[in-house]
C-alpha cells in the first residue's frame, strides 16, 4: 500500500491577495509530491491553524508580499502551540516588511517570532521543497 | 439592488449612502455642499482631469509614482518629494491592505504601531481612518494633481473621504478591484458598489466637478493578454460613464514584445472610442495609462533600470497618456523615497529623449491591432448578448461562463482556466483558450504561436512553459525558454 | 614609403619595424615568432575573431565596457570586476592618453605616481611601459576575449607589445584615430603608421593567428551623421584588408533616433559587403559594433541609465554584433568599477529582453537605409574618384578638400564646414551640408528636414541650434528645442 | 574709437584631445564680446603662458575631459610667475580627476594650486562668462 503523501497548508496570510507566487508554489510542491491543502490568498492566521489540524498538516507555509507580514505574522507560533499544534514546522517568504531592509535583520526577527524558515523575496519554490524534504526527514515525517 | 447597468436614481443613491457614511466614525464629516465649493476653489493645475486633457491634446506621456505611508506629515513629504527629486507630473496615494479590506480597525491599529516604531508599517495611507480634514491635509500641502490608487472591493466610504477631501481622481472597477484583489467577493456586489462610486463622481459632475476615473488596467499584472484586459477596462468605462462620469483613463500593462504593447495602448484607444459612441457615451473624454512591467522584477538594481526604462519607452513610443512607474527597489518590496524618485527619473528621461520619436504604424503593428480588436470584440459582443444588452449583467455571467478569464485571479468567481504563455518572439499569447468565446480562426492563431515558440525551444507547450515565463524577466529575459 | 592603398612588401613592412620596435626600451622583448607560439595556445573561448563570429551567427548582441588603470595587478582585478560582476561578454583594455600621444616617459611618471598615491592617476593603462611580459600577465589572468582600446595616431608600438602579448582584437585606424584624437599630425601619417598595425595583423593571419581589427565608428561622438562614420569606416575596413586582415568589425555611434540608428546598422552591413565585394575582398569576415550614446551625459545616474537602456535597446534592436557600455557616472568623469559594472548589466538585462523581439524593416526604415547607403556611395566614390581608383590617396585629398569631413574634430587637416543638427523626430541631418558631394536631391532632402524643424520651433536654423542639441541629453532630451 | 575686446586663451591641455566643449566655449565666448585665442586640444602649458604673453591676454581658461588633470595642470601658476604674469586669471573646468570624487576636494584641491575658479563638469558656457565678467570688472580690465 502507498504511503500518504505528507499534507502541508499554503496561504497568504491577513488583508494580502497577491494570487500568483501561491499559485506557482501550489503547482510546484503538488509537482514534488506533497499533498498541498492551499487557503489561496486574505487568510487570517486561526484559519492556518484549523486547517493544519483538520489535515494533520505537518507544516505551514505562510506567504506575505504586502509589507504587512510584521503585523500579520506575529503570534501565529503562539496559536499553534494553544491549539496543541506548537511543534509544526512553520515556514515564512515574501517581502515580509515595509521598505528596503537588510534581510538577516528579517531574519532574525521573524524567526524570533518562531518560525523555522525565513525566505527573501525571489526564493525559487526548489529551495523551499529541498529545505521541506530536509526539515521533514529530519523528524521522521518523510516517508521515502 | 437588483444589478443592471443603468444610472442610480438620486433616490436609490442616497438611501445607499446613508448606510455607507456610518461604516467608520470619519464618515459622518462628509459634507458634499461644502465638498462641492472645497472643489471650486482648487487650482486649475491641481485638477487631474485637466492635466490629462492637455497631456493628450499635446502628445504628452506623465509620469505618476505609487506612494503611501501610515501618517499625514510623512505621506505630504513623500509626496513633495516625489515631485521635486521625481519630478512627478501626477502624484498618487496609494491606500494600505487594510483599508482595502475596510479593516479599519486594523488600519487603526497600524497608524498607532507606526506612530510607536517612528516608520510606516502600513503599506499605504489609511485615508478612512485619517477622515476628510486629515485627506485635506496632505491635498493643501502637496501642489500636483492628486489621485487615489488602492485595490479596493467595496471603495464607497473610502470614495466619499478621499473626493470630499479635495482628490480629483479615482482608481478602480468592480471587475478590476475584485477578481484580482479579493476571494470571494461577489461581482454583483462589487459593481454595485462600484456603480456607487461611479454615481458619486456622477453627482460631482452634475455639480460641475470633474473627477476622473481609472479602471485598474493590468488585472493581475501577469501575462494577462491585451484583449482580455481592453474587454474588462471598457465594460468598466462603460459601467462608469452609465453613472454619469466625464472623464476616463483606461489603463494596460506592459506585455515586454514592444510590437504587441505599441499595438495594445492603438486598439485600446480605437476600441473604447467606438464601444462608447456606439453605445451613446459621446460627452466622455478617454485617455490611456501604460502600466510599466507588473511582474516579477530582476534583484539588481542595474537590471531593474533597464526593465523600468523599458517600460518607459514603450509608453512614450505608444504615445500613453501617463506611465504608471516602478521602482530599483521592486524585487525588494515597497521602495524607498530615493528609489522611487529614481525611478521616475529614469522614466522621465526616457519619455524626453522619445517624444520627438513616433513609432512607425507598421504592418507588424497593425496585424497586432487587428488581432486585439478581433478578440476584444469577441469578449464584449459575447458579454452584451449574455446579459441581454447589459453589460453589468453579462459580466457576471461572464465570468461564470469563463467568458473572460484573468490569468493567476485569486478570485474563486474567476474560471481560472485559461493559461497563457510568450510566443517566440515574446508576445503573450494564449496556451489553453479556455472558454474564451474566440473565433476558430483566432483560437488556431493562438495555438500556431504557441506551437512555433515550443518547436523552436524543442519541447512540448507544459505548465512548465508558463512558470518559466513568469519567472523570465527576473532571470533577465522576457521569453522563459528552457534552461 | 609612398602612400597608397597596396599590400605592404616584408621587406617594407621589416624595415620600418626596425625602427618601430627601437621606441621605447620595451620594444626589443617582442619576439615575433615566439608571439606565434603564445597565441597558438590561446583558447577559442578567449580570441575575440572567433567570439564575433559565433555571436554573428546566433544573432547575439555582446557587451563590451570600456575600462584601463595604470597598475598591472589593479587592472586584473578591475578586468575581473567587470566580467564577474559586470557579466561582461568581451573584455578591454583602455590605453591612457599619454601612451596615445607616445609620450611614454610622462606615462612612466603617472605610474610612478600611481604607485605613490594609491590609485590610478593615469586614464589607462600604459601596455608599451609595462612591456610583453606585463600585458601576458594581464592576458594570463583574465578569461575573456581581450581587445585594444585607446585612440592613438602612432600605435604601431603599441600593437607590436600587445599583440605578442597575446591580445586578439585591436581598435583604430588611420583616420579614425587622427581626425578626432590629433590636432596636427597628418593623414599621410597616420594612414602609413595603420597600415603597419593592419599589417602586422595580416602576417600574424598569414602564421594562422586570427586578430580582430575595429575602426572607431564614433569619430568625435558628436552628431555624426552616419553617412560620414560608415564612409570613414568602410574606407578603413578597406586599408585594412588589402593589408590581409581577415577579421573587422565596423563601428557606429548611436544618434538617437531609433530609425536612424536601427537603419545605420542595416545599411553598414550592407554597404561594406557591397564594397569588400566589388574592390574583391571577398574572405574577410565583417560584424558590427553599436556604441551606446557618446555626447554628453545627465549628472542624475538614474536619468544615465535610461540613455543607457535606450543605447542597450537601440543596439539589441538593429541586432548589432557588440555594443559598447557606458556607466552611469559618464557625466561625472572616469567610472568606478562598479559604475562600470552596473552599466553593462542594465544594457544586458535590456539585450535579454529584446533579443527575441526582431526591429520590423519598416518603410521608415527602409527610406532611412536608402538615404544613407546614397549619402555613404556619393562619399566613397568621390573618394575613390579623387584617389584615381586609390582609397589611401583619395581620402588625404579628400578631407583637404571637405570631400569628408567631420563635426567638431580637433584635427587642422580637417575642413570643419559641415554642421550638423537633429530634424524634427531627432534624426541627425545637416544644417551646412559644407563641401560633401552629395546630389542636389540629397543636400534638398537635409535643407527641408531642418527647415521643418526651424518652422516647429518658429526659429530659423543656426548654431544655436546646433548648441542646443550638443547638450540636449545631458538636460534629459534629444532634440534641442529653444528654452 | 572703440575699445579693444579682452584677450582671453583658451585651451585643453595636456595630451587631452576634447574638442567638442572646446568649439562650443570659444563660440560663446566669441558672442559674449571676448577676442578668444583658442589654441585648441592637446596644448602644453607653455603654449598657454607664451600666448598669454603675446597676446596680452587677462585670463587663461584650462579645460582637461580626460582626467589627468591633476597631473597636467600642476604647476601652471608657478609657469605665468616665472614669465611675469603671475597674476593672470586661472581658470580650470572639465572631468578633472580619475574616478568619481567629491566635487568639493577637487576644488580646494585645485584652488590650492592657484586656479581662481574651478569647474564641475557639466557647467554651461553662460556661467563661466558671468564669473569671468565679474572677475575682470573687479580688477578693473572689462571695458564696459
Amino acid at each position: 500500500m502507498q504511503k500518504d503523501k505528507v499534507k502541508i497548508i499554503l496561504g497568504v496570510i491577513g488583508a494580502d491577495c497577491h494570487a500568483v507566487g501561491n499559485k506557482i508554489l501550489d503547482h510546484a510542491l503538488t509537482a514534488a509530491g506533497f499533498d498541498v491543502v492551499n487557503l489561496g490568498v486574505l487568510v487570517p492566521q486561526k484559519d492556518f491553524v484549523n486547517a493544519a489540524i483538520e489535515t494533520d498538516a505537518k507544516a505551514i507555509l505562510v506567504a506575505s508580499l504586502y509589507g504587512h507580514g510584521e503585523i500579520d505574522c506575529r503570534g501565529l507560533r503562539d496559536m499553534c502551540r494553544e491549539a496543541g499544534i506548537g511543534d509544526i514546522l512553520l515556514y515564512v517568504g515574501g517581502n515580509l516588511v515595509v521598505g528596503k531592509t537588510d534581510f538577516a535583520a528579517v531574519e532574525a526577527k521573524f524567526k524570533e517570532m518562531g518560525y523555522d524558515r525565513v525566505y527573501a523575496p525571489g526564493t525559487l519554490p526548489d529551495k523551499v521543497i529541498a529545505d521541506l524534504k530536509h526539515d521533514l526527514a529530519q523528524r521522521g515525517l518523510l516517508h521515502g | 439592488m437588483e444589478l443592471k447597468n443603468k444610472k442610480w436614481t438620486h433616490d436609490e443613491f442616497y438611501a445607499v449612502r446613508a448606510e455607507v457614511l456610518k461604516q467608520w466614525p470619519t464618515g459622518q464629516d462628509v459634507d458634499f455642499d461644502e465638498a462641492i465649493k472645497y472643489h471650486e476653489n482648487i487650482p486649475a493645475n491641481r485638477q487631474f482631469a485637466k492635466r490629462l486633457v492637455k497631456a493628450k491634446q499635446n502628445g504628452e506621456t506623465l509620469t505618476q509614482p505609487r506612494a503611501g505611508v501610515a501618517l499625514i506629515d510623512d505621506h505630504i513629504e513623500l509626496l513633495n518629494f516625489l515631485k521635486k527629486e521625481g519630478e512627478a507630473d501626477l502624484l498618487p496615494t496609494t491606500i494600505d491592505s487594510y483599508t482595502r479590506q475596510n479593516q479599519y480597525k486594523e488600519a487603526q491599529h497600524g497608524i498607532e504601531e507606526s506612530l510607536r516604531a517612528g516608520r510606516s508599517l502600513l503599506n499605504g495611507f489609511p485615508a478612512v481612518n485619517h477622515g476628510v480634514a486629515g485627506v485635506r491635509k496632505v491635498v493643501e500641502n502637496v501642489d500636483a494633481p492628486l489621485q487615489v490608487r488602492h485595490g479596493t472591493p467595496d471603495a464607497r466610504l473610502l470614495a466619499e473621504i478621499t473626493l470630499a477631501g479635495g482628490f480629483t481622481s479615482y482608481e478602480g472597477g468592480g471587475i478590476s478591484y475584485n477578481i484580482p484583489y479579493a476571494k470571494s467577493v461577489s461581482l454583483e456586489k462589487t459593481i454595485l458598489d462600484w456603480q456607487y462610486c461611479d454615481r458619486l463622481v456622477g453627482i460631482y459632475a452634475e455639480h460641475g466637478i470633474e473627477i476622473n476615473r481609472e479602471p485598474f488596467g493590468p488585472l493581475t499584472g501577469t501575462l494577462v493578454p491585451p484583449s482580455i484586459s481592453h474587454a474588462v477596462a471598457i465594460i468598466e468605462g462603460i459601467l462608469a460613464a452609465e453613472q454619469g462620469v466625464k472623464n476616463i483613463t483606461l489603463g494596460y500593462g506592459q506585455c515586454g514584445n514592444l510590437i504587441q504593447d505599441v499595438a495594445a495602448i492603438k486598439a485600446l484607444e480605437a476600441l473604447a472610442e467606438e464601444y462608447f459612441a456606439k453605445h451613446g457615451y459621446t460627452d466622455c473624454v478617454l485617455t490611456t495609462v501604460f502600466h510599466q512591467w507588473m511582474g516579477g522584477f530582476p534583484q539588481d538594481e542595474a537590471k531593474a533600470f533597464a526593465v523600468i526604462s523599458w517600460g518607459a519607452a514603450a509608453a512614450a513610443l505608444a504615445k500613453a497618456t501617463k506611465v504608471i512607474v516602478k521602482t530599483p527597489h521592486e524585487a525588494l518590496g515597497i521602495p524607498t523615497k530615493e528609489a522611487n524618485a529614481q525611478g521616475l527619473r529614469a522614466t522621465k528621461q526616457m519619455i524626453n529623449m522619445l517624444r520627438d520619436q513616433p513609432f512607425p504604424l507598421t504592418k507588424e503593428v497593425e496585424a497586432e491591432i487587428e488581432i486585439i480588436k478581433a478578440e476584444t470584440r469577441c469578449l464584449l459582443d459575447k458579454v452584451f448578448e449574455l446579459g441581454g444588452g447589459d453589460y453589468a449583467v453579462g459580466t457576471v455571467r461572464a465570468f461564470a461562463a469563463g467568458v473572460l478569464d484573468v490569468p493567476f485571479a485569486p478570485s474563486k468567481f474567476n474560471l481560472n482556466k485559461i493559461l497563457p504563455a510568450r510566443d517566440n518572439n515574446g508576445a503573450v499569447r494564449l496556451f489553453d483558450v479556455g472558454n474564451l468565446p474566440f473565433t476558430q480562426d483566432i483560437i488556431d492563431f493562438h495555438r500556431a504561436k504557441i506551437e512555433e515558440r515550443g518547436k523552436a525551444e524543442g519541447r512540448s507547450p507544459s505548465f512548465q512553459m508558463v512558470i518559466d515565463d513568469i519567472y523570465a524577466i527576473s532571470n533577465g529575459r522576457l521569453v522563459g525558454r528552457p534552461r
